[in-house]
């Protein structure tokens, strides 16, 4: 295990620098530098900005001062924010993107898993055609319209949440909602799908014959065998939803993370690009190695260690 | 004479599937008393699990019991709700299934399986649970259970997933025993072992068993009474001694032709029954075992034959014991302990 | 007199409550009796989208920003309601002959939020500041009207050399390059405003992120700003002319997205907002009177390139100029209350007592519908009757929905008025960008929107030497009266030869205008005194609220 | 249990005759063997929900192959003064001959008793200070008086104008979009775009997400570990940027989308079908086909795919809405078909700015996702069902 | 052709050890020596029987064998090439030869396929019908293993444990193998089919000179199948005979204990005979005892066996056994 663990560390530091070197090489080569702007620079600024920011230096050298600095966990200063430092602007957007994504992944399982299994038992009753149409509205409607329409409904004419912004817990609940749509109908459609494949094993027949009660044999003998899809689909469901969505954080103008993925490279602000990127891409390794190492509690039969 | 704990009465239990109705129980009688052990032996596919299973109320989609009434310590559970079942279950009716490798949950340990149901229906605590789990693994013969109880089901051979299941049925020291096979992967000094741990029950406690199998042997040893099924019926039924020694069934004869005997005689070819058991599909309109039946007569492929009662517990369901049969001689093929050939 | 404040937290609003009902009480009065009319909190939220990118007038170049800095920093001048320059940080000027040389004189009150006085330091400083290449502005070039400030730049003359001058602490002499008419309104720009030195080299790079470290000499201060979330500014009790201010709190919010904002509006969470859902507008403009349609002062225009066939035809840009239908773009596809364009320079624009765009005319583009048949014969005189023989046309766009419909719409229009077959391709901005640098188009859309008001800042677009002059084409007589029109001093002149300038630029249809902008804008009614100007900034320093 | 009919007494002779076993085994009845997917296309087909969901797919894919023959409207038509008409009108009568119709935005249409719109009308005054607007229409004059919710439309005397009824909108069955195109068609032209994506990422799915993630799965070890990386890379490197280079490399059109969806849109699937199979491999019937000596790709194939279909083709099912507005999103910024061809993504994510006046513009693209989603979702369920012959009802 | 002497298979030393973790981070800690060091030699056209307690190691010994796990240590040279090095894509050919019939007969199922695919499977593997023939070769191994047609096109869990048996027999038979390892095929066949299924495989040994691997725990059948029976204690052969000697002259005290076990099928003789009941717990394969392993349980155990291994001593006529008891004889 203790050598798992490593060489998986391993593997994930050259995936992180995988990583950088993709991105690195694919960020230089679309069109358009940092300070491309409707309003031209003049050379001279242009030449003073490229030098500040050591853009005249070769790329190579470029990448690797960039390597070292994110081996000193500098993710260096922001292009587009005057002053800014990568560093802080995942520091100050993080926290707000992970509370909403904690809620919304905590709403998904607490709710995505008993409607999958509901709809298992209930197998082609109208409980499972209630939960599976609600699924698939879940996933067909695109998070902007169910945001937009939740801001309409609750906020305007109901004025029961506010319309924008964090200021007190009410305003968590309708973001919280238009990020969990999607990946709720996601998880209760899985869950139901392996709850009906193992309802029908032997095994789940040997637990009722002890005499165990109906709910002791779904969540504790069926769920455990059913989750591993769900726990496949979790993992990297919790890097990508606590890094923030771009779509739900504008929306609902959150001051989370989720902007600059789609900011930084509109912007062509390297290093964010190259910030967010990398703090992401550690953030979902780390959750796939969670996700594998859970792999082996719930499922003992799957060695990954071979 | 003692008290019935179980009768079952013209059970039918069927599965409906896309090909049809599988007819897997046509209509079976029997009882046991307290303390009995009752012996099912019969072809494979006969019936005997789905008996069982029906009992236990735990067959599956598209399994259901058609008709029929099973009375336990004189209730009909027939109808008895799920929740209801759920005391009786694995407490007062325990069951040894008979696949050991799917029946157990392959992400929980052993200890953890024979725990649950111990603590569910004797309400001890976790860690004196563990203590008695071990006990009932040793009991069983798993070799140094304290390690093994936190093993998982794959890590277990073919032998010790069994004897697990037979310590998480015999663990509660059920009223009735429910053994489908439960030796069939042992060898023959852990199955002494599990036999004499049942005879064990049924003298201390009074268990009633009912064994399921196949090895003739068993069912010599430890029955009182056995049952004979086939292709879905009750062919015959009776006392052990009945049954070895005075075979009334075609097939029954047959049965008792195809073991070999190792504490007689040379090496000789063993003498099977021929031909295949029928489709419960659709079951022959007769007697089920007439295609394979060295005696078949025109009406046995005809009509279903009725029960002869041979003696006060002896009865069999064939034309050749009907009062009107012509004398055939019957092979009864088995003298007292030795085949006759 | 805590009173004003808003009540930030529960605690205050109980005791207030608890307040209440002791007078009640001891007054023994019913409880539905009403009590006296508790005074308008002085407060006004405001949406203005996204975060600012910085808030240091030297270095800040978006909309946003610029609207925190205009409220919070003072110039040497101020914009009155017409845009015109009136006494600001400078309580008087002089001026030179041929406009090249202004005195300011500063008054004694104006002081920085600190308490500390505004010198004339703090104007050279920040003015040095902006123009050192090291320091990398990109509004440096606002600054080009001074003297030897492009050479600076360009490292060929030093910084002392800018025509900037402390006489005294009070007293700031300017060397401009030559003349320019409109340099009194450029004093009132943004990157024109002091800055402490103190202040800025305590944290050369940061100080200017944080309230705490921004000390500001304008009407507000900044007390608060959470990132993406939005800017607190209060009044600044420092302020030389505090009386003026009469909001307590200026609460910028910054939701990004419209029709969110248009949603807080209506919730009553926000007073107004600066962007508003474009396909709203018809509901609003028939529903709601706190929507109105300021002026603003762009140009949304599709430039051809003039260098590559069909376009290197002037016959050719002229049809495909004329066969559009520009006020049902404006009325049924912007939507936003805009002006069909007739010339690059906006309606507006008022030089020498009269609009330069109603002066200029309207070269033959007709602003209520699409002149079909001229158009169609000058298709067929440049050789291409009915559209025949036209090589494959792409019309670029830049990502962005708005961009798309009226190229939807344009290209219908060609397609139905010239038989004309275009493909509409769009691209990222930045790639859309340097396409239209790399002359790497046919026709394209693109826009500009003005830094001053006048028709200066559009028409030096197209000069030869200017980075935003995507036509591909050059000529020396246009940069000539562009050059003179900058270097006199005498309006009428210089008006003359701005409208020579752009009559030689339109007649050959060098670009094809669409419309001139427009701003929609939601305010509460209850917000008075305020004003926005057409270049897109809110002055609050006059707004109170009264009848909320 | 045979017929008890026979009395048992008297038993005819002849039925005691012995007969001779071999003719009885011959009466059995062959029924043809089935295979596994045989035999799940026969369960497949006796489910109804699937079966119905089966044909709404081939419904959409003629009606987007043919639809367009059927409609006098193309896509592109435009009639800006049309624009964002909706289904239903809801006609005021002005007389027996004349009907009008309240746009949203002031607009007043005459139109026919039955829901045809006629014409957009002009003001001849209107003043936004007094909120009035007058029309004239057949020399009849109608004032608009939005000083106040509702609107009124009123005579010369100010008298009310009736409402008449809600109609349908003869002209364009769906209404018109905000340039004034016929919604109907357009959304049929989607169906082409967007059933082509959605079949598209299900075989990009299936083909390469599922035999990738097995194959990982199976291989386990270092080479599992190789290929999850690549996963990973290819997961975290911003779509974006690789969306703009495909951009600048390739003509926008169909193409860059296929190739920009088949590059990146398996990696979840990758993933899930590896964790099924992780556990799978381990069964012993994986053995069993072992030793009848099947290759890995047919252990993969033929014994831990089938086991692992159920998540397989839940997710299937479920990416496609998300692929179909990647796909809007991939337009949008420039990589899809150009406009005016839209695809279901892009006609809702152009109707977002609207929604609160023409919500049937966003409405209608979203309902034809939704039953395009049911669909697959019915035949999915039905194809999981039948692909697992022990199911439960 | 003296196809007596001529080995099929050759097992030299060979050792399979499972690793069990333990402790928090599951370090390897600890081996399961489920196979610790056995020899044997088969013949072709001979049925070897394997017996002993369970969890001794003989479903193992059979992987083993049949390379589904890999070799700990030891050789399986099967026909003149060495299998337990062979890389795993070249086991095709030898996968043809060597078939396996699974003790669990319905986890070594597929639920997914039926049972028509299943036994058609190594048809279509190593390509040996197809069509029509590849339809009546299935129909004919059902047959032959006591099935019908109509199963064809069913699953294995609508059968009962004994027909998943069958179903897996006929999948092994399915590529005419010369070897089948035979993992306890018939324990759970009712005794009519056991005697179908034991003729079978004699009359198929007879007629396609086919050699098994027979591993059993009955010894009733296991005698009756087998020229030769090698008896497992805790991953250790102990005692390899001719069947009839072993019965005869069964010397190893286990092998006396095993064969004293056997119940009979006749009421009055089980009642009345005796059986050796072994005392003491089974000793976990994990730290099997030192010396004799199976001197924990052994009536008859004295100082060296808890210090000595016991090394394989011939009796003469191939019986040769493990066990220090006959030293001191001698
Ligand atoms: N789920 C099912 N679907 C359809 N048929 C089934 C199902 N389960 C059992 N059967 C059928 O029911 C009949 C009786 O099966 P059962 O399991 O009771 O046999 P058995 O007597 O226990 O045999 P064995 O000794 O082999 O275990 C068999 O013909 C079998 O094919
Ligand atoms: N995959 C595995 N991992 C760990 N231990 C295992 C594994 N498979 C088998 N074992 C252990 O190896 C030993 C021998 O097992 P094996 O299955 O060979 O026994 P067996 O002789 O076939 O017994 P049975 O007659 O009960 O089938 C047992 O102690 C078992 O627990
Ligand atoms: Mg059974
Ligand atoms: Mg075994």
């Amino acid at each position: 295990m203790g050598r798992f663990l490593i060489r998986r560390f391993i593997s994930m530091l050259i995936t992180i620098i995988l990583v950088i070197t993709f991105t690195f090489v694919l960020m230089h080569a679309i069109p358009g530098g940092p300070f491309t702007a409707e309003k031209k620079l003049p050379a001279a600024v242009e030449e003073a900005l490229n030098e500040r920011y050591h853009l005249n230096d070769p790329l190579w050298k470029q990448y690797v001062d960039y390597v070292l600095d994110v081996a000193r966990f500098d993710l260096g200063p922001s292009f587009q924010y005057e002053g800014q430092t990568v560093n802080r602007l995942i520091e100050d957007g993080f926290p707000t993107s992970a509370k909403l994504g904690i809620l919304s992944v905590l709403l998904t399982l607490c709710i995505g898993i008993p409607f999958g299994i509901i709809s298992a038992l209930k197998q082609n009753k109208w409980p499972d055609y209630t939960v599976m149409f609600l699924a698939t509205l879940g996933v067909t409607i695109p998070n902007f319209v169910i945001a937009t329409t939740l801001i309409y409904v609750f906020a305007v004419k109901l004025s029961v949440f506010p319309t924008f912004g964090i200021k007190n817990w009410q305003s968590f609940i309708l973001p919280v909602l238009a990020l969990s749509g999607y990946s709720l109908s996601f998880i209760s459609r899985l869950t139901r799908s392996s709850m009906l494949e193992v309802l029908g094993q032997d095994y789940i027949r040997t637990v009722r014959a002890k005499g165990i009660p109906e709910y002791k044999v779904i969540f504790k003998h069926a769920l455990r065998n059913a989750i591993l899809p769900v726990v496949t689909y979790v993992g990297p469901l919790i890097a990508a939803i606590l890094t923030g969505s771009f779509v739900v954080e504008r929306i609902f103008a959150l001051p989370g993370m989720g902007r600059h993925f789609v900011q930084s490279i509109t912007n062509r602000d390297y290093t964010t690009i190259m910030g967010i990127t990398i703090f992401y891409s550690a953030f979902l390794i780390i959750m796939i190695l969670l996700v594998d190492l859970v792999y082996g509690i719930v499922d003992p039969r799957i060695k990954l260690d071979k | 004479m003692s008290e019935k704990i179980l009768e079952v009465k013209n059970l039918k239990t069927s599965f409906y599937t896309h090909l049809g109705e599988v007819q897997a129980v046509r209509g079976i009688s029997f009882s046991l008393n307290k303390g009995e052990v009752m012996g099912i032996v019969g072809e494979s596919g006969s019936g005997k699990s789905v008996t069982s299973l029906s009992i236990m109320k735990l067959l599956q989609y598209p399994g259901e019991i058609k008709s029929g009434d099973i009375f336990f310590k004189g209730e009909n559970i027939v109808n008895k709700k799920n929740k209801e079942m759920l005391n009786i279950r694995g407490n007062e009716i325990a069951m040894i299934f008979q696949d050991p490798m799917t029946s157990l949950n392959p992400v929980y340990t052993i200890g953890d399986q024979i725990m649950e149901v111990i603590i569910r229906h004797q309400g001890l605590s976790k860690k004196k649970a563990k203590e008695k789990a071990i006990d009932m693994l040793r009991l069983v013969g798993i070799p140094s259970p304290e390690e093994r109880v936190s093993n998982y089901p794959y890590e277990f051979s073919g032998g010790m997933r069994q004897r697990a299941m037979a310590a998480i049925a015999l663990s509660c020291e059920p009223d009735l025993l429910i053994a489908d096979e439960p030796t069939t992967a042992l060898d023959v000094t852990i199955q002494d072992q599990i036999l004499k741990l049942m005879k064990d029950l049924k003298e201390k406690l009074d268990t009633s068993i009912i064994l399921i199998t196949h090895d003739l042997g068993v069912v010599a040893d430890i029955c009182t009474k056995i049952v004979v099924m086939y292709g879905g019926l009750v062919m015959e039924e009776g006392t052990s001694k009945d049954i070895f020694y005075n075979p009334k069934h075609p097939y029954t004869m047959g049965l008792l032709k195809s073991i070999p005997r190792l504490d007689l005689g040379e090496k000789k070819r063993l003498i099977p029954i021929t031909g295949t058991p029928p489709d419960l599909i659709k079951p022959p309109m007769g007697c089920p075992f007439t295609a394979r039946c060295p005696y078949a007569m025109k009406i046995c492929s005809l009509h279903a034959p009725k029960y002869t009662k041979i003696d006060e517990n002896h009865k069999a369901m064939c034309w050749l014991l009907h009062k009107q049969s012509p004398n055939m001689k019957m092979d009864t093929g088995v003298k007292r302990g030795v085949i006759n050939e | 007199g805590n009173n004003d404040v808003e009540p930030t937290n529960d605690d205050q609003v109980k005791e207030d409550t608890k307040d209440d009902t002791e007078d009640n009480k001891k007054e023994d009065e019913p409880k539905e009796e009403p009590k006296e009319e508790p005074k308008v909190e002085q407060v006004v939220t405001y949406n203005m989208g996204a975060d600012p990118e910085t808030l240091d007038p030297g270095k800040a170049t978006e909309n946003v920003g610029f609207n925190v800095i205009i409220n919070t920093f003072e110039g040497l001048t101020n914009l009155d309601e017409n845009d015109k320059a009136i006494p600001g940080v400078a309580k008087k000027w002089d001026v030179n002959e041929d406009a090249t040389e202004f005195t300011f004189y500063l008054r004694d009150d104006a002081k920085w939020s600190d308490g500390k006085p505004v010198t004339a330091y703090d104007f050279e400083y920040a003015w040095k500041r902006v123009i050192n290449p090291e320091t990398a502005s990109d509004y440096a070039y606002q600054l080009f009207y001074l003297k030897n400030a492009e050479d600076i730049i360009n490292g060929e003359a030093s910084i002392d050399e800018l025509g900037v001058e402390v006489i005294d602490e009070r007293t700031l002499k300017v060397t401009l390059q030559g003349p320019v008419s409109w340099m009194l309104e450029m004093f009132a720009f943004p990157t024109y405003f002091p800055v402490r030195k103190d202040v800025v080299e305590e944290n050369p790079d940061t100080w200017a992120l944080e309230a705490d470290t921004i000390v500001s000499n304008g009407p507000f201060k900044i007390s608060e700003w959470s990132h993406n979330e939005e800017v607190v500014m209060v009044r600044n009790e420092n302020y030389w002319d505090k009386e003026r201010v009469k909001l307590d709190k200026y609460i910028m919010t910054l939701i990004n997205e419209d029709t969110t904002a248009l949603a807080a509006f209506e919730a009553g969470d926000i007073d107004g907002t600066d962007g508003v859902p474009r396909a709203e507008i018809p509901r609003l403009q028939a529903e709601n009177d706190d929507f109105m349609i300021l002026p603003d002062l762009g140009l949304y225009y599709y430039t051809f390139n003039n260098k590559v066939e069909p376009f290197n035809n002037e016959k050719v840009r002229k049809a495909f100029t004329l066969a559009i239908d520009r006020s049902a773009i404006v009325n049924t596809v912007s939507m936003g209350g805009e002006t069909p364009a007739t010339g690059v320079v906006p309606v507006g624009i008022n030089i020498g007592g009269e609009d330069f765009r109603e002066a200029g005319g309207d070269y033959d583009i007709d602003p209520n519908k699409a002149k079909i048949e001229e158009a169609k014969k000058l298709l067929e005189e440049a050789g291409y009757p009915n559209g025949e023989g036209l090589p494959e046309i792409t019309l670029n766009y830049n990502t962005n929905e708005n961009h798309q419909r009226i190229a939807e719409a344009v290209q219908e229009m060609w397609k139905k008025n010239l038989n004309v077959n275009v493909t509409l391709g769009n691209a990222e901005w930045k790639v859309h960008l340097s396409n239209l640098s790399e002359g790497n188009y046919q026709v394209a859309r693109i826009g500009w929107g003005a830094d001053y008001a006048h028709p200066m800042t559009f028409l030096d677009l197209f000069i030869s030497a200017s980075g935003n002059n995507y036509t591909q084409y050059t000529s020396e007589e246009f940069d000539d009266y562009i050059r003179k029109a900058k270097s006199t001093i005498d309006i009428q002149k210089a008006n003359d030869y701005m409208h020579k300038a752009e009559d030689l630029f339109m007649e050959r249809y060098t670009v094809c205008p669409i419309y001139f902008a427009s701003d929609p804008e939601l305010m509460k009614s209850y917000v008075k005194g305020w004003r926005k100007s057409p270049l897109g900034y809110l002055y609050m320093d006059k707004a109170y609220i009264e009848g909320k | 249990m045979g017929n008890s009919k026979v009395n048992m007494d008297s038993i005819p002779e002849d039925m005691w005759e012995k007969i001779d076993n071999k003719e009885k085994e011959s009466d059995l009845i062959s029924r043809p063997s089935l295979t596994y997917f045989q035999d799940a296309w026969r369960r497949l087909r006796k489910n109804i929900m699937s079966m119905i969901g089966l044909v709404i797919i081939i419904i959409l894919i003629l009606t987007a192959m043919f639809g367009p023959l059927f409609s006098k409207y193309n896509f592109s038509d435009q009639s800006l003064k049309m624009a964002s008409l909706p289904p239903r009108l809801e006609l005021f009568k002005i007389d027996n001959e004349n009907y009008i119709y309240l746009a949203n935005g002031l607009k007043i249409y005459s139109s026919t008793s039955n829901g045809e719109i006629i014409n957009l009308l002009n003001p001849v005054k209107q003043d936004f200070q007094k909120k009035f607007k007058v029309y004239e229409l057949n020399g009849r004059e109608i004032v608009l008086d939005f000083s106040d919710k509702p609107f009124k439309l009123l005579n010369k005397n100010d008298n009310e104008y009736p409402f008449y009824k809600k109609v349908w909108n003869k002209n364009h069955l769906l209404g018109t979009d905000d340039l004034g195109r016929d919604l109907l068609i357009r959304i049929i032209y989607g169906a082409r775009i967007s059933l082509l994506i959605a079949f598209v990422a299900t075989l990009v799915n299936f083909f390469i997400g599922v035999l990738y993630g097995g194959i990982s799965g199976y291989a386990g070890g270092r080479v599992d570990n190789i290929m999850m990386r690549i996963v990973d890379i290819i997961s975290t490197v911003p779509l974006m940027l690789y969306v703009i280079l495909l951009m600048v490399v390739l003509k926008p059109g169909l193409k860059p989308i296929i190739i920009a969806l088949g590059s990146v849109f398996w990696v979840r699937m990758a993933r899930l079908v590896r964790g099924q199979i992780l556990s799978l491999k381990e069964q012993e019937f994986v053995m069993a086909a072992k030793t009848i000596g099947a290759t890995n790709l047919r252990i993969l194939v033929r014994h831990l795919l089938p086991n692992a279909m159920g998540p397989i083709i839940v997710s299937m099912t479920m990416m496609i809405p998300t692929a179909i507005f990647t796909e809007a999103f991939l337009s949008f910024i420039g990589l899809g078909v150009p406009a005016p061809l839209a695809s279901w993504g892009t006609l809702c994510n152009n109707a977002l700015g609207g929604y609160r006046s023409y919500p049937y513009q966003l409405f209608l693209p979203s309902l034809a996702i939704c039953i395009t989603m049911l669909a697959f979702n019915f035949l999915g369920d039905g194809l999981r069902d039948a692909l697992d012959p022990r199911l439960r009802k | 052709m003296n196809k007596e002497k001529d080995v099929i298979i050759k097992v030299r030393n060979l050792k399979k050890y499972f690793p069990v973790k333990k402790g928090f981070l599951k370090r390897k800690v600890q081996y399961v020596k489920a196979v610790d060091d056995i020899s044997f030699d088969i013949k072709r056209g001979e049925t070897f029987g394997l017996v002993g307690e369970s969890g001794c190691g003989k479903t193992t010994t059979g992987r083993t064998i049949i390379r589904l796990y890999d070799v700990t240590d030891g050789d399986v040279i099967f026909d003149g090439t060495n299998i337990s090095t062979m890389k795993e894509k070249d086991l095709s050919s030898f996968r043809k030869r060597v078939q396996m019939i699974f003790q669990d007969p319905f986890a070594s199922l597929n639920s997914r396929m039926t049972v028509g695919d299943i036994v058609g499977e190594p048809l279509d593997i190593h390509k040996l019908a197809s069509g029509k023939e590849r339809q009546e070769r299935i129909y004919s191994l059902l047959k032959t293993v006591g099935l019908s047609k109509e199963h064809a096109s069913r699953y294995p869990h609508e059968f009962s444990g004994g027909q998943r048996q069958r179903i897996g027999i006929a999948r092994a038979l399915a590529v005419d193998p010369d070897f089948i390892i035979c993992d306890e095929p018939i324990s759970a066949l009712d005794v009519s089919i056991q005697a179908q299924v034991v003729n079978m495989l004699e009359d198929l040994q007879k007629e396609l000179g086919l050699t098994y691997l027979f591993i059993a725990h009955d010894l009733s059948m296991v005698r009756h199948i087998s020229d030769r029976i090698a008896v497992m204690y805790l991953g250790k052969i102990v005692e390899v005979a001719k069947s009839e000697e072993l019965y005869k002259n069964p010397t190893h005290p286990y092998t006396k204990a095993l064969l004293s076990a056997i119940p009979i099928p006749d009421p009055d003789v089980t009642h009345k005979r005796e059986s050796v009941t072994l005392e003491g717990e089974v000793p976990s394969p994990i730290n099997p005892p030192k010396g004799c392993t199976f001197r924990t349980r052994c009536k008859y155990a004295f100082e060296t066996c808890k210090n000595k291994e016991p090394s394989m001593k011939n009796l003469g006529g191939d019986h040769t056994v493990a066990c220090h008891l006959l030293d001191n004889k001698k």
